[in-house]
């Protein structure tokens, strides 16, 4: 039945097609983003002539975000990203391995939180949480930026690690505690290197949401050299309106991390992902 | 994993750790340092650097910041931050009322500073004080100026009355092009600009008052004959093909490609969007033309005013530091203007040109007063202008009548700011 | 009550408090907003119900809009992410690099996202290049630019974008269904449309929970595709709640107003979860 | 019923080792046949092809001698039982039990009838309306079995379906399947690994061993004359001893001894060839039960393994590194686990003998061996050779 014959073959190239609608709009923006200003009126179909770097180097130097160019908002992205990645992982797994463990009344209201805030517009707080930042001297700094998105993207975090500890075995912990070890030993030496899988995936979505997110970024460090690439693609395409070469090369400066980094830790991300949602 | 069906009980414990709401607290500005925002304009170094550099030069105690944001979220940025108590010292914005940061809307709310003893507050002519003052009291230095008319390439021949323009509308037709190539894409706010241009003959060549009026509520949109005559005009240029089939889904990138490869020939735009226009054709030189309004060239009045200004937001401590690097500011307007090559939008006495160079058609109507004000910078209401420019998309295609247009934008008229 | 060697309540505590003061307490106080008439500026003022009566007055439409274009996405993107799933779950050779090319525009910025299909979807785009070439110039149109297909070009956009995600999803959910029920089943003489209804689809049951769920709040939270690709318009004709809010909070300033369109944003979308939730659940496989 | 007739079948995953190398067998109707073989022999894999969930490389698969090597599972009405039983667990027992009926377009009524049936038939009568997760495995097993059963199929194919039980559980469920298809009469072919199995169960059985078919006999065929020395060491528990010996005008050298063998039982190989000596350890017994003619054997006992009615004695006997080798091949008994370990230069061959034989490890023992009790292997490859 799953042999791999003509009927398969006939599948598969089929799928190939299907993935042409995908593979479209990239390739469009590839052959727009080489074409020179002198092949200006060309369709974007077409191949351009001669391909030129010009647009990448012109985004790529020119100030992006107004206060700050595109090399800089590429350092703000990963340096909050990395950050609210490493707050998320080392606050949320505790907080996950109580949460599963502990089977009271409490801790199941107290995940109901998390779930809650899960599904939790950013819209209904944003104006009183900017005045709390500003309150604190927080605006405008990439540390206040940090601790918004570690804070936003909390729920998500916990709501994956107790699903995936609430599938693990208690066997290796029993183990470790019969050898004596106290709740955090047993954590971080037994507990925390059984949910590299879950990790993989927290890493992946938040640090996706934050990488990718545009709205919260503009509101707390919108003026400030601390902005994010999607604020400086925003303030770019503001300016440019018509230049759509230019704007494609800050689009790819932006996205171009996180395709290349998804393509060498694809294989891992996809097991972690399965493993986690399959608990 | 599934979301357990508890969730909504849980409510309860984020309740008991209710924080107070958020209060007003200590301002942006160190002591020796003013924080000017403005937005990006796309220059590398715009006017606002140099003259921020100058004045530390003249100021070695005091120093500027200058903080940037993306054009369209500046506006609402400034207000969150007046809102917060981390207002600026100094800050750029759009003069009158129609948006909700502009200065009629945060001057009207207390919010800003009165700079009525300032040197230049006595020059201000009577077109630019209303969008600048309510009359008794001055907010804001009026920086740039702006004037609609009819872009298009040099040496294309701009019709002189409103009917010559509906038969160049057709002629344009029958060869396969666009007369005024429009964006009705939400997010071109190209309509309303039409919407303008014909007004100001219609409506202003009677009532020059009208806007003040409306804001006394004494007279209405729907019940204007001059508003009804406007955007019946808007339907006649519409049925006389003026805007092509598919004004209605195009962007502003795609008007300004169609002007740059000649499909479209011409186009109601203000002048500051030269740049625009010039991204996508960058050897072509643009020049711009009144719109003719009306048959009657007596009647033909240009929409022009002051655009942009700079305020000084009204802080707890105090707004010295502020109101001196405006008053800077002002005193060498004239240099600025230069390097941002806009229009200064308070003429200095010795009556320089009033609109930029591509635009010197425009010169007489500005220089003898044959003027309109910008017409929403008198609508407090920010929906206004976005009833307005759907009103005229929804004609576009036939969805809408004009009396339509004018009601739904009566409906949301408000006389303050929300 | 404390078990020996129980996981202490200091674990949980960090993250409690990070998100109640960042999301939960903001929100409440938010929520308070919403019976107001805030300006963000001045002192609010008591308006009790007023800005809900006046959203059931004339915001009705964009909740109508909003329906509409979840449903399309609901529908879109788990009927996609379903069938790739299902085909690129085993025999095909290159189903790994099929997979991780239908997930790439997952991880793209939405900002991003929509810009692109801006620039293809416009009048004059490639989009309709490629009717013209192939014959149908006639139908070549503003794909964002009129009422009756914008609504559908933003859904397509976002199915486009997401429907890896979701394949994501169901791949994981077919870890469940063992290839010998399959056998077993065609062995009991199920033909292929058989064994998916009566065997793979109800034990697919978890994960399409988690994608209609997953697709519906982002559906009723979407605010940076619509922004960036129709401004909400043509005149208001794609505008959702998430954009809504965006527009009566900030363009036009009236905080109250917005902040009560965006609790009933939560009521809804708190709602549409418990419903379907509900609905799929069924047996506990 | 149906008969089922195997022509020839080969099974080659794209160009690895066959799984099923050149098989034909004929299976009458209503027999209980049994695959069986060490894991990887390809039993599962022919009965896949039974089933028609694979596609033999080449070859033809008959049922009532029509060519059904095409058909798919659906349309060869056969009824298949699992390993891991394959039961589908968002149905109660009842759907279980029924679907097959369902899917065929069994009218509703008959179809509950039929259920019912089965389910006093297996005692699974109060158990209709439960979840497959809240059954035990032997439950689950016999709900495995009533989906086959209810469906009423032209044969059964069943996949070691005790290998999952426990081993009290598994003897009485062997009863069961027993009684069952004496019942029912219907043509059943059964894989297992455990030869127990298939010398209580099967009418008849085929020991298969890398994709190819050894030996096809009824049970006791198989184990009184094995085809070859793989069949041998296979069948039967505790394994058959092996030795390799010379052949003397009047009989043997076995590993020190000599064994004076009428003429009958002689090894058909000439004078001072090498031959592949077999020998039950039922068949090394105390003299005086070994009869007159029995050849005696004098042994020091290593190890002793109690059975209750009666007792395994491990005795070593000498024996070459390469003659180690030669049998080890001859068996191949890397196909096998192990036996007791043993000192190089020694192998250790057992007897079992009667409880009441009082013997400790280190005893020197008396053993005699009947000469018809004696198989003969080619020492290369195995292969029975006929005694003269």
């Amino acid at each position: 039945m799953n042999r791999y014959g003509r009927w398969t073959a006939f599948r598969e190239a089929g799928f190939w097609i299907a993935a042409i609608p995908m593979l479209l709009p990239v390739y469009l923006v590839l052959t727009t983003v080489l074409r020179g200003p002198e092949a200006r009126g060309e369709s974007a179909l077409r191949p351009p002539g001669d391909p030129t770097l010009g647009n990448m180097e012109r985004a790529w130097t020119e100030a992006g975000g107004g206060t700050v160019s595109f090399s800089q908002a590429l350092v703000n992205s990963v340096l909050t990203t990395a950050a609210v990645v490493a707050i998320l992982v080392v606050v949320a797994a505790p907080a996950g391995y109580a949460l599963a463990r502990r089977g009271s009344k409490l801790s199941g209201a107290v995940f109901g939180m998390f779930a809650f805030a899960l599904i939790m517009p950013i819209q209904l707080g944003i104006i009183p949480l900017y005045g709390f930042m500003v309150d604190a001297g927080l605006t405008g700094t990439r540390a206040g930026l940090i601790l918004v998105y570690a804070g936003l993207q909390m729920p998500l975090a916990v709501f994956l690690y107790t699903g995936f500890l609430r599938g693990l075995p208690t066997a290796y912990e029993e183990a470790a505690r019969v050898d004596g070890a106290r709740p955090l030993r047993v954590f971080a030496g037994v507990v925390f290197p059984l949910v590299r899988p879950v990790t993989g995936v927290v890493a992946t979505l938040t640090g996706l949401f934050v990488w990718n997110d545009f709205f919260v970024a503009l509101v707390f460090v919108g003026d400030t050299d601390k902005v994010t690439l999607p604020v400086a693609v925003y303030s770019f395409v503001g300016r440019f309106a018509a230049e759509w070469p230019l704007i494609f090369a800050a689009a790819l400066i932006a996205a171009g991390p996180v395709v290349v980094l998804f393509g060498f830790a694809q294989r891992t991300i996809m097991k972690g992902f399965t493993s986690t949602l399959h608990g | 994993m599934n979301i357990r069906g508890r969730a909504l009980g849980c409510a309860a414990v984020a309740v008991a750790l209710l924080a107070a709401a958020a209060g007003c607290g200590a301002d942006a500005g160190g002591d020796g340092e003013i924080v000017v925002s403005v937005w990006d304009d796309g220059r590398e170094e715009s006017s606002i650097d140099v003259a921020a550099r100058d004045f530390e030069k003249a100021h070695p105690d005091l120093t500027v910041t200058v903080q940037k944001n993306p054009f369209d979220q500046h506006l609402q940025a400034l207000r969150r931050q007046l809102g917060a108590g981390r207002a600026p010292d100094v800050a750029m914005t759009v003069v009158g009322y129609g948006e909700s940061g502009t200065v009629r809307a945060l001057a009207d709310k207390g919010l800003l500073a009165d700079l009525g003893e300032s040197p230049w507050a006595g020059r201000l002519p009577d077109t630019v004080a209303g969008a600048v003052g309510d009359g008794s009291e001055v907010y804001a230095f009026p920086v740039d100026s702006m004037a609609i008319g009819i872009v298009a390439k040099k040496g294309t021949d701009v019709p002189g009355t409103y009917t010559s323009m509906l038969t160049a509308c057709r002629d344009a037709g029958r060869d396969g092009k666009t007369a005024f190539a429009l964006g009705g894409h939400e997010n071109s706010k190209m309509p309303h600009i039409v919407g303008f241009a014909l007004a100001a003959s219609t409506v202003y060549a009677d009532d020059p008052g009208y806007g003040d009026k409306r804001l006394r509520d004494e007279v209405t949109f729907a019940g204007s004959d001059g508003w009804e005559q406007a955007v019946a005009r808007f339907g006649e240029m519409r049925d006389a093909g003026c805007f092509g089939e598919n004004a209605a889904g195009t962007t502003r990138e795609a008007t300004a490609r169609a002007l740059g490869d000649g499909d479209a020939l011409m186009a109601v735009t203000p002048t500051v969007t030269l740049p625009l226009w010039q991204a996508a054709a960058p050897d072509a030189e643009f020049v711009m033309a009144p719109f003719p309004g009306d048959d009657d060239p007596d009647r033909v009045l240009v929409p022009a005013g002051a655009s942009s200004g700079l305020v000084v937001p009204a802080k707890a401590s105090d707004a010295g530091p502020g109101k001196q690097f405006v008053d800077f500011y002002a005193k060498h307007r004239a240099r600025y203007a230069e390097i941002d090559g806009a229009v200064p939008a308070l003429p200095d006495d010795g009556g320089g040109p009033r609109a930029p160079g591509y635009a010197a058609a425009l010169e007489p109507y500005l220089r003898d007063g044959r003027t309109a004000p910008i017409m929403d910078q008198q609508w407090p209401n920010p929906e206004l202008i976005a009833r307005f420019d759907s009103g005229l998309v929804e004609m576009l295609t036939g969805r809408a009548e004009p009396a339509d247009v004018l009601e739904s934008m009566d409906a949301v008229w408000t006389s303050e700011a929300p | 009550m404390k078990r020996p060697g129980a996981v202490p309540w200091l674990f949980v505590v960090p993250a409690a408090a990070l998100t109640l003061l960042i999301l939960l307490v903001p929100s409440l106080v938010g929520a308070a907003y919403a019976f107001t008439d805030w300006d963000g500026l001045t002192s609010p003022s008591w308006v009790g119900l007023a800005n809900f009566t006046e959203f059931f007055d004339d915001g009705s439409h964009v909740v109508g809009q909003t329906l509409i274009l979840a449903g399309l996405y609901v529908v879109g993107v788990n009927a996609a992410g379903l069938g790739l799933a299902l085909g690129l779950a085993h025999t095909l050779r290159t189903r790994h690099v099929l997979r991780a090319l239908f997930l790439v525009p997952a991880v793209v910025s939405p900002l991003v996202v929509a810009y692109i299909w801006t620039f293809i979807l416009d009048v004059d785009g490639p989009l309709n290049e490629i009717l013209e070439a192939v014959g149908l110039g006639s139908s070549a149109q503003p794909w964002l630019g009129q009422r009756n297909t914008a609504l559908a070009a933003v859904a397509i956009v976002m199915v486009w974008q997401f429907a890896g995600y979701h394949m994501l999803i169901y791949l994981a959910g077919l870890q469940g269904v063992q290839r010998e029920l399959l056998e077993a089943a065609e062995v009991d003489g199920a033909g292929p449309w058989r064994r998916f209804a009566d065997i793979t689809l109800p034990l697919l049951r978890p994960a399409l929970v988690i994608g209609t769920v997953l697709s519906t709040i982002s559906a009723f939270l979407l605010f940076d595709q619509v922004m960036a690709l129709t401004g909400g318009g043509p005149s208001g004709g794609t505008d959702t709640l998430g954009t809504y809010v965006y527009e009566q909070t900030f363009v036009n300033g009236r905080y109250g107003y917005g902040s009560a369109v965006a609790l009933l944003l939560v009521g809804g979308v708190c709602l549409a979860a418990l419903v379907q939730m509900r609905l799929l659940r069924g047996r506990r496989s | 019923m149906t008969s089922i007739g195997l022509d020839h079948v080969v099974m080659r995953y794209d160009g690895t080792q066959a799984a099923v190398d050149d098989v034909s067998l004929e299976i009458e109707e209503g027999e209980f046949f049994v695959l069986v073989g060490p894991s990887g022999c390809g039993k599962s894999t022919l009965l896949r092809l039974l089933a028609g969930l694979e596609r033999p490389s080449s070859g033809t698969v008959r049922m009532d001698g029509s060519d059904v090597t095409e058909l798919t599972p659906r349309l060869r009405d056969v009824a298949m039982v699992f390993q891991n039983y394959a039961i589908y667990p968002h149905m109660t027992v009842g759907g279980n039990l029924g679907y097959g009926l369902k899917v065929r377009g069994v009218p509703k009524r008959e179809a509950a009838a039929r259920v019912r049936e089965v389910a006093d038939l297996l005692g699974l009568g109060d158990l209709l309306k439960r979840r497959p997760t809240t059954l035990s495995g032997g439950q689950l097993q016999r709900v495995a079995m009533g989906r086959a059963i209810a469906r009423r199929p032209r044969a059964y194919l069943m996949d070691e379906p005790l290998s999952n039980l426990d081993a009290k559980l598994r003897v009485s469920m062997r009863a069961e399947l027993e009684q069952l298809h004496r019942r029912l009469g219907v043509t059943t072919v059964y894989v297992t690994h455990d030869q127990v199995e298939a010398m209580t169960l099967g009418s008849r059985a085929a020991v298969l061993r890398a994709g190819e078919l050894q030996q096809v006999a009824a049970p006791q065929e198989l184990y009184a004359r094995p085809a070859n020395a793989f069949v041998a060491a296979f069948i039967g528990s505790p394994p058959m001893n092996f030795a390799l010996a010379t052949a003397r005008e009047d009989g043997l050298d076995l590993a020190g001894f000599d064994l004076r063998l009428p003429a009958e039982h002689r090894p058909p190989v000439a004078a001072g060839e090498r031959v592949l000596v077999g020998i039950r350890p039922e068949e090394l017994r105390a003299p005086q039960a070994a009869g007159k003619d029995a050849c005696a054997l004098r042994v020091t006992c290593a190890v002793r393994q109690n059975l209750g009615a009666d007792q395994l004695l491990f005795f070593p006997v000498p024996q070459l590194p390469y003659e180690a080798a030669v049998i080890a091949r001859a068996t191949f008994a890397e196909d096998r686990p192990a036996g007791p370990a043993v000192g190089s230069g020694e192998r250790l061959l057992c007897a079992r003998v009667p409880a009441d034989v009082s013997v400790e490890p280190g005893d020197t023992v008396d053993l005699a061996v009947r000469p018809g009790a004696l198989h003969y292997f080619a020492p290369d490859g195995g292969a029975r050779l006929p005694s003269a």
